[in-house]
Order: C-alpha cells, then structure tokens, then sequence
C-alpha cells in the first residue's frame, strides 16, 4: 500500500478529463446533479426486473447500490449506459437527456470482458485506441499503470494466461484508461483477495480524490459500501425499486475503515442491514 | 404397345448398359423390348443410362451383361497397360456415319481451314489424331489447331462459345440440324480417309459372358437383330418405341434420324451385326501408325460375330 | 522435448497403419482379387504419378491458377458479403435465402451453363471455385459476426466506440476462428470445383487430363492426378492452418 | 404482435426483392436479350414443373430414398466414428487423415468407381451421399466432443462419474450445437450427392432425369429438376432446424 | 433467516452419507486426519504456482484458506480433487493415498458450471443421477430443496435465465446433493449480496452440524473466514506456500459473528491481515 501512495504522483500525471482542481467537500451536491435516474421500469418477457428505479448522483459524490443478488442492479448499470432501452423511464447526464445513448458514462462490468485476441496491454489501451491515441503512445500510458495494478510483466500475456484476481485487475486499469466525469462500478472487487480488495479500496480513494469523477457503485459488500460511500441505495429484491437511501456521515476512504473497524459505525451498518432484510421479509419474492 | 409383365418369374434378367442417353442407336434395343421379342427368348432386360462413358469398364467388371460401345474404346481397352478382358459381338451401325460439322459462318471449305480454328471434343487423344490424320491428307498444319474439351455442353451452345467445328454423329446432331433448319458444313470420316470407316457404335460383352452364358448372349442378340431388322422396316414406329424410353427427345427429330438410319443399320452386309476383320486390323493399324496404342491390336481378341444368329 | 518424441512416435503410427492399409491393397491387386483395370496398385500410381509428373506439371499450374483466383476472389467477396449480411438487415433478408439456394443446385448442372454462359476459357473454373467456397466462408464468418458476445460489444459501445469501429475491432476479431473455418473447408474443396470445372469442358488442367486418362483406359493415371489433386488440397489446408496459427496466437486450438 | 409483424413485414421484403429480381430474369428472356435455349425464362420453367410433375414424382422419389438411407447411415456412422475418434487417440490419429483425404478426391471421379465395385443398385448412390454427409457431422461432432469445456468434464469428473458418463452426459450434449452445424451442412448437399450419384450412371432418379434432359436440349426441364432438387434440399435444412430447436430447447440461437 | 431455522428439519432429513450421530466437538482433531496433504508443488509451463504447499485436515474441522488472487489456491484445490496431477507431492484422504483419483471428495469449484443444456432442477440433481438415482428420484429430492436455496419457481428455467447469484445458489445447491465427508469450497459465497451471504453462512453451520464434514474453504473475505473455520491456513503469493495458521478460539458458527462485530476478534483478525501482507513485504510478487 505503499506503494500506491509512492505512486500517485504518476498516477495523477496520467489522468485525463475531469477538472482536478484541488479538493473539495460534498457541500456541491447543491449543484445540479451529475446523473438523474428517473421512473426506470424494465421488464424480460414477463420477468419484471425494475419496477420504477430513481435515483441521483450529484457532482464528485460517491454513492453505492446495494440490493439482493438477482434484483436487476447490472440491468439498471446497463440502461444507465445507454447500452439497453428502458421500457419506461429517462436518464439525464449533467441535464441532458441520455437515455439509450453511449458513451456520457465509463462503466465497468460485473464480468472482466478482456478481448481475448488482444494482449493484456492492447486490452488495456483499448479506451485510448477508441479516443483517436496512436497504438504506440496507447501501449506506453497503459504500460505505465502495470505495476501499479499489480500486473508488472505480464504486458504480452493474452488474457487466458492470467488468473481470475489478474484479470479482474486488467478490467481496472482499462476502466481507468477511460475516465469520465460519471463512473459506473459493478462489483469491481469482485474476484479479489481480502488484501488485494483493500489496496484496491485505497488506491481507488486517492484515484477519486484527483479525478473528482461522480462515481456509482454496485457491491454486494455492505463494509465495502459503508467505507467508499458518501450515500447509499438500498434496492428492494426483484421487481426492483429504491426502498430507501442511507447518507454516511463524514469524508469517506480510510478513515472511515478505522471508524467502521471500532464498531463507531454499527448503527448505520445495522440501518443497512435491517433495510435489506425488510424487502425479503415484505414476501416480495422467496429469496433467502 | 408394352406386353404384360406377369411371366416376369421365368424371365432371367439381362442388362444393358447405354453409350449415352437413349437415342436412335439404341432403337433396335427398345423395339425388340416393345414388340416383346426378349421375352419370347426368356430374357427381361433391363436398359441402364451412365453419362460418362464407362460402358466398358462396368462390362469388364461383370456390371451388365452387354453394352454400347465403339470400336476406338474397344481397341483402347484391348491394348490398355491393363487390358479388359471385353469383345465386341455385333456392329449395330455398318459404316462410320460420323464426321466434322461446322458452320458456314466459320469460312471452313475443307480440313486444311482447320488451321487456326478451334475444336471442341471430349478431350480424348484420338480426336486429336483424327483432325491429324484429315489435315495430314490435304495438307494442313495440325500444330494450328486449338483444341477444347467440351464436355457436356452442347452442339450450338459450343458455337457460341467460340468453337468453330466438332466431331458429330450425322445420325443424330447432323438430322438435328435439318430438322431445325440450320445450315452446317459436314466433312464425313469415310470421304477423308477410308481407314476410318470402322464400326461404331458396336454392342460389347465381357469375355467370361461369352465363356459362361454363351446361350444367354446368342438369343439377346437373336431378339436384338430382330429389333434392328424391324427399325429398319418401320423406322416411324420404331421411333416410337424410342421415344416411349426417352420422352424428353422432340419426336420430330427421333423420326427424321430413324429414318436416315434405316439405310445404316446393314447397309451392305449380309445381315445386321456382322463385322470384318479387315476394318479390326485397318483401324486399330491406323491408331498404332498415329501413337495411340502401346501395342498392335490383334483383331481376333477384340470381336467376334460367334454368337450373332446364322442365316 | 517430450512432446517433440510424442509427435515422432504418433507419426510413426499414423505412417504404420497406413501403410499397413496400403500393403493390403497392393496385394489384393497384386494377387488378383481385385483386377488392376478397376482398381490399379499402389505401387504402380506411385510409380506412375512419379513418371509423368512432367506431363502432369503444366495441367498442374493450370487448375492451381484457377484455384487461386477463385479462393482470393471468393474469400474477399464472402467478407465483404458477411460484412454487409451482418450490418444490414435487408441485405440478410434477401441474400442469405439465395445463398443456401445456390448450395443447393448441382454443380455437375451448373458448370456445362457456366461454360455456356462465360465460354472456356478460365472465367467458368473459377465461377466454379468461388461457388464452391464462397458459401462456406461467408455463411462461417457471418455466424462469427452474429454470435459476437453481446457483452463485448457493449463494452466498445460503453468508451463510445462506433458501429464500424465495433464491426472491426470487436466483432470481425471474434469472427475469426469461424472464418478460419470457412477457409479450411473452403480449401478442402477448391482443387475439387476446379477439377469439375476442366472436367466439364476446358483445354488444359488436371481435370481435362484426367478424362483423357479415363477414356484411354489409363485407369493408374487417373489415380495419379488424384494422388496430385489430394496432395495439393491437403497443402492448401496446412497452409490454412499456418495462417491461422499466425494470425491468431492467442488460439491454441488451432488444429485441422 | 410485434415480432409476429416484423416477421411477417421481412418476409413480404424478401419475397419483394426476389420477385423483382425473377422479374428481371424473365424481361431479358422474354424480350431476347438472354436466348431461351441458354437460359429459360422463370415462368417457362416454373410452367414445366407443374406440368411435368407426375413425370418427375418417381425420379425423385428415387432420389429421396437414397437421400435417406444416405443421411441416415452417415449419421449414424458419424456419430459413431467421432465419439471414437474423440475416445482413443490412436483411432484419430489413422482416421482423421483418412477423412480429409477422402473429401480431397472429386466425387465425379468417385460415383463411376462405386458404380463399378456396387453395381446400378441403390447402393452406390447411397455411398455418394453417405460420402458427402460423413464427414461435416463426423468432422463437427468431433470438434465440439474436443472443445467440450474443460471445466465441466471435472465437475463431473469431481463427482466421480466415469469416462463413458462424462462422454454421454457432459460432452455429447456440448457438442449438440457442432453436430447440427454438420447436420444442416449435410441436409444442404445430400441432394446433390444423390444426384451426382445418379447423374453418373443409373435407371431412375433425378440426375438420370437430368443428363436425359439436358441431352434432349430440353433446358427447361432441367431447371424445372434444379428447382425441385432445391426444394427438397430447402426442406431437408428447414426439418433440421426444426429438430435443432426441437431437442435442443435451451439453445436460442438456432439459425440456419 | 428464520426462514433457514423452520426448514432445518427437512434439510436433516434429505442428507446421506456422513454419520450424523450428534454433534461432538473439536476433540476428534486427535484422530488421524481426513484430508493430508504433503508437499505438493505445481508449475504450468515457467510459472512455478504452487512451491511446496502441505496442509492436513482433521475430521469435522472447517478450514479455511486464505491467499492473494493468483496465488494458487483453484490450483491446489484441483489437485486435491484429482483433477489435475501436482508435479511433486502427495494427498491422502483417511490414510488411502488418492493422488490424482477423483470421486473421494465434494469439490466446490470457483465458477458456478450449470450444464446450459439441463434445466436448473436436472442441474441440480446431477449429483443424484450420477450416483445412480432414479430421474424421477432425483428431481424430488432436488425440487424439496428449492426453497430453502430460494430458487422456488425457477426449477424449470435454464441457467441463461439465472442472474449470477441465483446461479451460484443453484450450484451450492448441486454440492449440497453431493455431500461427501470432506468437502472443498473454492469461493462459493463470491457472487452473492451481503444478506444472502449472511444467510448462506447460518445455513451453512446448520448443514456441518447435521452432517460433519470436513471442509476446505478458500476465501478471499476475511471476516467469512474468521466466521466459520476452526482453523486458518495463510497462502504467500504465488509461488504459493503456507505462511502460516491461525487457531481460532471457541465454537465456529452464529456465536462467533458477535464476537466478531464487537472487536472481540480484533487480535486475530490483525495476525491474519499482518500475515497476508508480509506475503507482499517479501517482494515475492509485485501484486498490489
Ligand atoms: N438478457 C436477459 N434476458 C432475460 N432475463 C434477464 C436478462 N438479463 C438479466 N435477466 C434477468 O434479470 C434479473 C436481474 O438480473 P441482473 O443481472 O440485473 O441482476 P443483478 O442484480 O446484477 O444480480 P447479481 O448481483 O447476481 O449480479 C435476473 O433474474 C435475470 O435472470
Ligand atoms: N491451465 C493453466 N495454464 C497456465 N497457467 C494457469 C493455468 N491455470 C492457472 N494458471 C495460472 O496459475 C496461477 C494460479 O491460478 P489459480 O486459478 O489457481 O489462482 P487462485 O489463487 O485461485 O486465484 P483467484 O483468487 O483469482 O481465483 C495464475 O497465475 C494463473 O495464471
Ligand atoms: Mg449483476
Ligand atoms: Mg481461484
């Protein structure tokens, strides 16, 4: 973990986009918001997935969603990317109407979705072959952010050479070749080993605290939730809605670990898991 | 009409193999198969159709008792590096009907105009040696020729196709013509070179038919000769006959070939199916004088007129 | 260094069994249970392919040039068609019938046509060609193109990527090992279509040698030219084989 | 509703572009551009196979049934040779070279040389088609029994079933998707195998109908056959597809 | 939860093997060991994966192995199955060595592998058909269990139809119906939300108190760890070997979830995490 905080300084050299200009408190979630979630219903055939989802995430704030496994959270992050139609609803990016359009959000998927005829460094470059980079610079910013992730000397494995951990930390470094104003995380830290995750937890820290992006993630980890998060979601169990939002008091990222680790954040901690238990208990579905 | 079938049981089964598909070569077959004249000598035959002339190979190899085939195939089959053991029993055409055709268009007055012109045939070296062998009579320069396998694509639609002159059956393609009203430039084989006046098409049987089943053989072409012999007296109904095996053939066309060759099928023999042993050893000298064969034919191996019927 | 004596001795077996195959063939022949003129020995097509091969050579190049334009014309054509089946609807609609269509006509009918509708020169042997290996590679590489993991797509989607840039960063890389099928089959059978083609009508080629074989009763040298056709059709497949290992290295089942 | 209208709005395209284009077809016949004798007009050659149906019927009747024992027996066989070949090494090892190289000799030089050992009975035509369907459902079967997820033959592996049991149970089903590929690939071409057969020598059948007709010049009677042997190999890909989606229920991308 | 507790009867009822002849407790770990394993080493190709990793489990003990991504731990666990061959090294289960044999123990693998052609209820009961139950058997017993794993209404879905925790639900469910006396579980709770984790985890209990197993459990959440082992194995990076063992006080289960929440386990919890980063301090590996 040292390491990351030797690292910064480079890391923050290479971030693209996103006004870093010094670092500012939550009081601008005043402002309009980043991305306005409104009304989304979805259905498959006759599983209804999103009953009526809305949602906000104002500028630089960082909000977590949580909600049973099966509830429909990635088909939600999959709307809000404009990578699938809602059947009624809008997203709205910094006002604008965005539904069903791409590109506004960066979105890490649940899966790790290397392409499996590229090397892990072309994967990684890839945002910035997209954006117009030339292959070389490309290849020298992502070669750059390897050993920051862990994957030093595996630049020309293909990804079917790399463990399940490693791959889930090539998807990373690519997300964060792609940095928007808007991230969407679904379950990042999915794969990764307890130490792993909290490196990845504090690196991810001091990446937000240079980018300022708005970020919104999705965790089935309530600890993980309550020390990234500046608010919560709490979704109810398939049809899915909002069955209510927890804000957490304070500045976020390591500090708060202590605060958790001591038991100072047990009440919120419990809110959380009363709130999630209720959907189950509401018979809305059989779910454990 | 077609006779009942109800004796089939005490019929033996007898095949024959085509050269082609069922035309006026084949009538004698089909005649004496309506008239029932096989059944009256106990045989029920059975006509089979290859396109690529394999005839003789499936002969050799005990496929059919007897088929069509031409004295050249014959005497290839002879001399081959592995000959087959095949021997032709009966001509069913006394003279070579076949020769060049051309259109009037091409400018082609005589063999020597073949210089510079292309021939369509079906690839073989012999075709190669009878356009030598024509120019080499008046005096042309074979090496001008171009030559084109045509395989199965036909007589006009080869013209269009920038051949100028092909190797035809007067009997068929050329009555072909006459009937459509189209011109065409015809150089006989026989007019060029009398060595090329040999028997084709022959019917053909594998040696150990005529060792084993000689009695078989002698009333299938007992029954043949007298289907021949009726064409050559009814060619309108025998062209019937034909057409009742083949109903894609215009029947016009059928009639006006049957017609010619009711003049063919004995012309000046004695009687149908006989052959020479002079035009054997003729012929197969001429394609031994012109490299096609690896060895001279003997001419007693290759035919014989043992099992034609007498009188 | 194991695995190198493991392909040794699997070689080895492959080359026993089959010559155990081939020396039972010679002696049927040999002894006569089978008769050379329906089915000549081993031996004597070896010798024979050997001997003539100068004869054979020029016919040779021949069909071996309409094999070539026709897989090259077939393959740029077959992409280009998956590549328009795949991004437009109406183009699938109407093509896609029409191909299975085309499979489904003899090619023994369709060559004489050729040759009447294009003469005989090489134009018809390598219609023939391309129809023998344009389906294959096209219908191969379209079924890539569609069975494109979603998920990758709208992972070029979601950095904003385009429909084309999609079409061939994403989906035409995820089609390759299916278009490498297509080659592979398309290459099995060129040398055949070709064959057929100078079989049917033609001037030169190993197709017009071999009728001129069959009607002279040369029956061991029609086994020569297919010894020869086997060979070349089994060459181009390895070639395949080779292009595919190259230009996809991440794919470690590259195999026949 | 809505898919059932979209269906029904692509198909009526479809049937649009292809009329139009049969439209063309019949205007450059009809009006001499194209000469009936190279190419017959659509209408004279739909006309013919109305009316010649009953002339025809037997021929293919002939035909299907060597189309079935055919594909029957190649199935079977197939299936047999690829779980075979997957299982022991050393069968893969001396088969798979063997097929490759049976499909590198032409057919049309095949079909003369089974008549010749097989005779004019159904036989030969069925080894034709047999030849022809063999290899894509062996060749596919085998390849899918291969790519069988590793992961999946050590679940049940791990739950100690045996090898006969992870063949059956856990890789015949994966395959399922390779073998109908190689099904349908043999459905499109077993009518033409059996028409090749035919068309080489024989009494009845449609290719015996065929050389008949094109012999005689009567070009529309062969394009009234090309459009039954189309027909029929249509419906033979159609009745697959339908077995596909039949067993295979859990498999949403069956397409032709 | 509650729900878990009213249908433990039903759960007991369909269990097989495995004498269930009351609970006893960690006592038996003086008999010999279940599950041995000695001096397994592991390359694929040039990477050397595992370097000399031995491990012993007793009977009814609940291990857990805890390691960095890529470090080994799928690897192991797939030798130990007798899937994979190990390069050096040997496994004993009861004393029989089965080096390389498979069918001696309940492998729980990482990816949840429902068959795409069998319905969940057919995926469920595959153990069953295996071992030579009836089809129609074998679909009761699986269907009876459905609620308790909260898939109820989805038996004839296939698994494409399943979101990823369902799936992983699904898959727990087929081990279930594999019970064997020792039992490996590579990550089985990995996509499921906290609740459902939490659940999962009490039922779990209940299930090794019925049944008694002896199980390996790799993990890479610290906390499940701590919850439900008696012991704790700690992997180094890769190249993998044991860095160490924790002994866990107490009885493993429900009661040690407060014990765990109210800091009670700081001590141990810190020895672990310290144990897991020396790993990295060794510069074995440049992983975060
Ligand atoms: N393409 C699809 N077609 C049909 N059903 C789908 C599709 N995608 C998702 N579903 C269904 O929608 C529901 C929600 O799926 P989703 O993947 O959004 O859940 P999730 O909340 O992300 O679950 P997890 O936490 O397990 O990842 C599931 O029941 C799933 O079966
Ligand atoms: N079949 C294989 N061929 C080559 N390398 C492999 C293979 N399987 C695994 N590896 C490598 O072995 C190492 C260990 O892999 P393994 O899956 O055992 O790790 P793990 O500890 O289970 O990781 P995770 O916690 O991410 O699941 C990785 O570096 C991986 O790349
Ligand atoms: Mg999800
Ligand atoms: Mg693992």
């Amino acid at each position: 973990m040292n390491f990351f905080l030797n690292n910064n300084a480079a890391v923050m050299e290479k971030t693209e986009g996103g006004g870093s200009d010094g670092f500012q408190d939550r009081q601008t979630s005043a402002l309009a918001p980043s991305l306005r979630v409104e009304g989304i219903k979805k259905s498959y055939g006759n599983l209804k997935v999103l009953e009526d989802v809305s949602l906000e995430l104002n500028p630089k704030e960082f909000v977590s969603v949580l909600g049973p496994s099966g509830c429909g959270k990635s088909t939600l992050f999959h709307i809000i990317a404009g990578l699938d139609l809602p059947d009624a609803g809008h997203i709205f990016v910094e006002e604008d109407e965005v539904t069903g359009r791409t590109g506004r959000v960066s979105y890490h998927q649940q899966k790790d979705l290397l392409l499996p005829w590229k090397r892990t460094i072309d994967n990684a470059a890839l945002p910035l072959r997209i954006s117009g980079v030339s292959r070389r610079r490309a290849r020298e910013r992502a070669r750059e952010l390897f050993p920051v992730f862990g994957l030093e000397g595996f630049e020309q494995s293909y990804p079917s050479e790399l463990s399940g951990g490693m791959r889930q930390r090539a998807a990373l470094l690519r997300t964060y070749l792609f940095s928007r104003r808007i991230v969407l995380l679904d379950e990042p830290f999915g794969a990764l080993d307890a130490i792993t995750r909290g490196q990845m937890h504090e690196w991810l820290c001091s990446v937000l605290r240079d980018l300022e992006p708005a970020a919104l993630l999705v965790t089935h980890d309530i600890d993980e939730a309550i020390l990234l998060s500046d608010r919560i979601y709490i979704l109810s169990p398939r049809p899915a809605s909002v069955m209510g939002d927890v804000d957490l008091p304070g500045r976020r990222g390591i500090h708060r670990r202590e605060a958790l680790e001591s038991g100072e954040l047990r009440g919120i901690k419990d809110r959380i898991t009363r709130l999630l238990s209720q959907g189950d208990n509401d018979g809305k579905n059989s779910a454990l | 009409g077609r006779s009942e079938k109800e004796a089939t049981g005490s019929l033996e089964p007898f095949t024959v193999v085509l050269d082609w598909v069922p035309n006026t070569n084949h009538t004698g077959v089909y005649t004496a198969i309506e008239k029932g004249y096989y059944r009256e000598a106990g045989l029920e035959v059975d006509v089979v159709q290859p396109s690529e002339s394999g005839t003789e190979m499936l002969i050799a190899s005990g496929n059919g008792d007897v088929g069509f085939s031409h004295q050249e195939y014959v005497t290839y089959a002879r001399t081959a590096k592995e000959p087959l053991p095949i021997k032709a029993v009966a001509a069913i055409i006394q003279h070579n009907t076949s020769g060049f055709a051309t259109l009037p268009d091409r400018n082609i007055d005589s063999p020597k105009d073949f210089e510079g012109k292309t021939y369509g045939g079906w690839g073989t070296e012999l075709e190669d040696a009878f356009i030598k062998a024509v120019m080499d009579k008046v005096g042309g320069d074979f090496s001008k020729v171009e030559i084109v396998n045509v395989g199965t694509t036909d007589f006009f639609g080869s013209f269009r196709q920038g051949i100028d002159f092909r190797w035809i059956f007067y009997g068929w393609d050329g009555i072909r013509a006459e009937v459509k009203d189209r011109e065409l430039e015809y150089f006989p084989l026989i007019e060029v070179d009398p060595r090329l006046d040999y028997y084709t098409p022959v019917l053909i049987a594998s040696e150990s038919t005529l060792e084993n089943r000689p009695g078989r053989l002698r009333r299938f072409l007992e029954a043949t000769s007298r289907g021949y012999e009726f064409a050559v007296d009814n060619p309108r109904q025998a062209a019937g006959h034909l057409l009742a095996h083949a109903d894609q053939i215009d029947p016009e066309h059928a009639r006006a070939s049957q017609e010619y060759l009711a003049e063919q099928y004995i012309a000046d023999a004695p009687r149908w199916g006989v052959m020479k042993e002079e035009v054997w050893e003729t012929f197969g000298g001429f394609m031994y004088e012109y490299g096609l064969l690896a060895s001279r034919l003997d001419a007693q191996e290759a035919f014989t007129n043992e099992f034609l019927p007498e009188q | 260094m194991i695995v190198g004596l493991q392909r040794t001795s699997r070689a080895l077996f492959t080359a026993l069994v089959l010559g155990a195959l081939f020396g039972l063939w010679e002696l049927l022949v040999q002894s006569g249970v089978i008769p050379a003129f329906i089915l000549p020995a081993p031996s004597g097509v070896l010798l024979t392919a050997v001997n003539s091969f100068s004869r054979i050579a020029p016919h040779m190049l021949i069909t071996l040039a309409a094999v070539g334009y026709g897989i090259a014309s077939a393959f740029a054509a077959a992409l280009v068609t998956a590549l328009l089946m795949h991004r437009f609807r109406s183009v699938r609609i109407v093509l896609y019938p029409l191909l299975v269509i085309s499979q489904t006509v003899p090619l023994i009918v369709l060559a004489p046509l050729f040759i009447l509708w294009f003469g005989f020169g090489i134009l018809p042997k390598v219609l023939v060609v391309i129809l023998v290996c344009f389906f294959p590679i096209a219908v191969n590489t379209l079924e890539g193109l569609d069975s494109t993991d979603r998920d990758i797509t709208d992972l070029f989607a979601s950095m904003g990527a385009g429909g084309l840039r999609i079409l061939f960063s994403a989906k035409l890389p995820a089609a390759l090992p299916h278009l490498f099928s297509g080659l592979k089959i398309a290459a099995t059978y060129s040398m055949i279509g070709a064959v057929i083609g100078e079989w049917l009508g033609g001037t030169k080629g190993l197709g017009v040698y071999m009728v001129r074989a069959q009607k002279a009763f040369a029956i061991d040298q029609v086994f020569a030219a297919i010894l020869y056709i086997s060979a070349i059709s089994i060459s181009l497949l390895l070639l395949v084989l080779f292009l595919q290992r190259l230009i996809m290295p991440w794919h470690k089942e590259a195999r026949l």
